[in-house]
């Protein structure tokens, strides 16, 4: 399964990643098999998307959680707490 | 025009409050709110501030919102505007103009909006302080106030 | 410029809101409200409207009304336009706009001067229509909505 | 003990009556004495000036009540219940 992954503000910088094509290497029905995937990255990634760190989801340019599913091609986005306004 | 915009350029209040009683003569109450970057924040000086987005995400976000708000209450017309990039304290950032035939809810719809727009829409800001650069922190006020507008706690 | 003002000519939004941060960059906020005259009210086509105040007794009633609201919450500065004389559908009649650091004051403030204008301040609105003139009944919505911001019941 | 007093809008044309300079006849401690007077004129000030009628008081431009107490050279007025804004 293809997607796209995309990082925003203080998660961007940290991860020095905006955009990124990924393939899930195992089957994936949610968010959280995606994140499980990013945190076997290790170092930078594994401590970004530890259980505690406040960090919010996207799934096709809209809110979601880990629970959220996903499917080929599907756009996700993770991102600190907005700001705005 | 669409009646929520993302925009680097700064807005005029005047031309967007007029937008929405251009023509029509059932406009009652038009309730406003505009954000605008402060020198301080958190009790540091803050010299300049630069706001990051999510394109596409952010001006669905905003529809949605007002859909939500059309949902809600009675009301006739509204516009969102919020601007992007660098800006400077005294600049404004965000404009929400409502609507309607009475005032209680375009006053309600307005709070509503900004409220939602603080803890959904996806912007970030980043200020420049005398302390070096900075994310600003998300504030538990701003989920506090967007719960109020949760089903049976509306103010 | 006083801050509350009664006059016949029309009153520019913009003017009003930029008067208020004009030379700061403490504000973060502000919330304007502005009531136009509607084509209809209580079913009947509305033509035409005339606008008596009490000369005198309406700025100190103004006045009044800025100093409560300046007492209630931390505000920045607060301006209130009433026009008086011929208007028709379509005329804005009143702005109130309010300035804060934060958004919750210059809306809750905002909408406090509103319903005590509507109650306090000595306005008269006569309508005409095409089953001819009448004196604009008061509401007992506006005494409710001006009620709840007494001792206690502030929203 | 004179007064100015002042009427406003469906009450000024009701009475025919934007204002007027009076001498209180009878020693008047409060806004209720004036209107006392008033209603004492017959035809339509005894009419306009009935209980249950819904009008408000001023008394030097502040809002007042039949409570209100008054002095010389006052200006009282007299109008229906605010519709402005």
């Amino acid at each position: 399964m293809k997607l796209t992954l995309l990082y925003f503000a203080s998660l961007r910088e940290r991860l020095e990643c905006p955009m990124e094509r990924v393939e899930m290497t195992v089957p994936t029905e949610n968010v959280a098999g995606i994140v499980a995937q990013l945190r076997r990255r290790g170092g930078i990634w594994d401590e970004a998307f530890a259980p505690g760190r406040a960090w919010r989801i996207s799934v096709n340019q809209r809110m979601g959680t880990l629970d959220s599913p996903v499917a080929e091609g599907d756009e996700i986005a993770f991102f600190p707490p907005v700001t705005g306004g | 025009m669409p009646r929520a915009r993302v925009q680097a350029e700064a807005f005029d209040a005047g031309i967007e409050i007029a937008a929405l009683g251009e023509g029509r003569r059932d406009v009652g109450a038009v309730a406003t709110f505009i954000g605008y970057v402060r020198d301080r924040n958190d009790g540091t000086g803050v010299s300049r501030m630069t706001l990051e987005h999510y394109p596409g995400m952010t001006e669905r976000a905003l529809e949605d919102i007002c859909d939500e708000a059309l949902g809600r209450w009675d009301l006739l017309d509204l516009r969102v505007v919020h601007r992007v990039g660098v800006l400077e304290p005294g600049d404004p950032i965000v404009l929400v103009a409502v609507s309607s035939a009475h005032r209680g809810e375009a006053f309600a719809a307005c709070e509503f909006v900004m409220d939602y727009l603080k803890t959904q829409a996806p912007f970030w800001k980043k200020e420049e302080t005398s302390e070096g650069s900075r994310w600003v922190d998300a504030r538990s006020s701003d989920d506090d106030a967007a719960a109020r507008w949760e089903a049976g706690k509306a103010p």
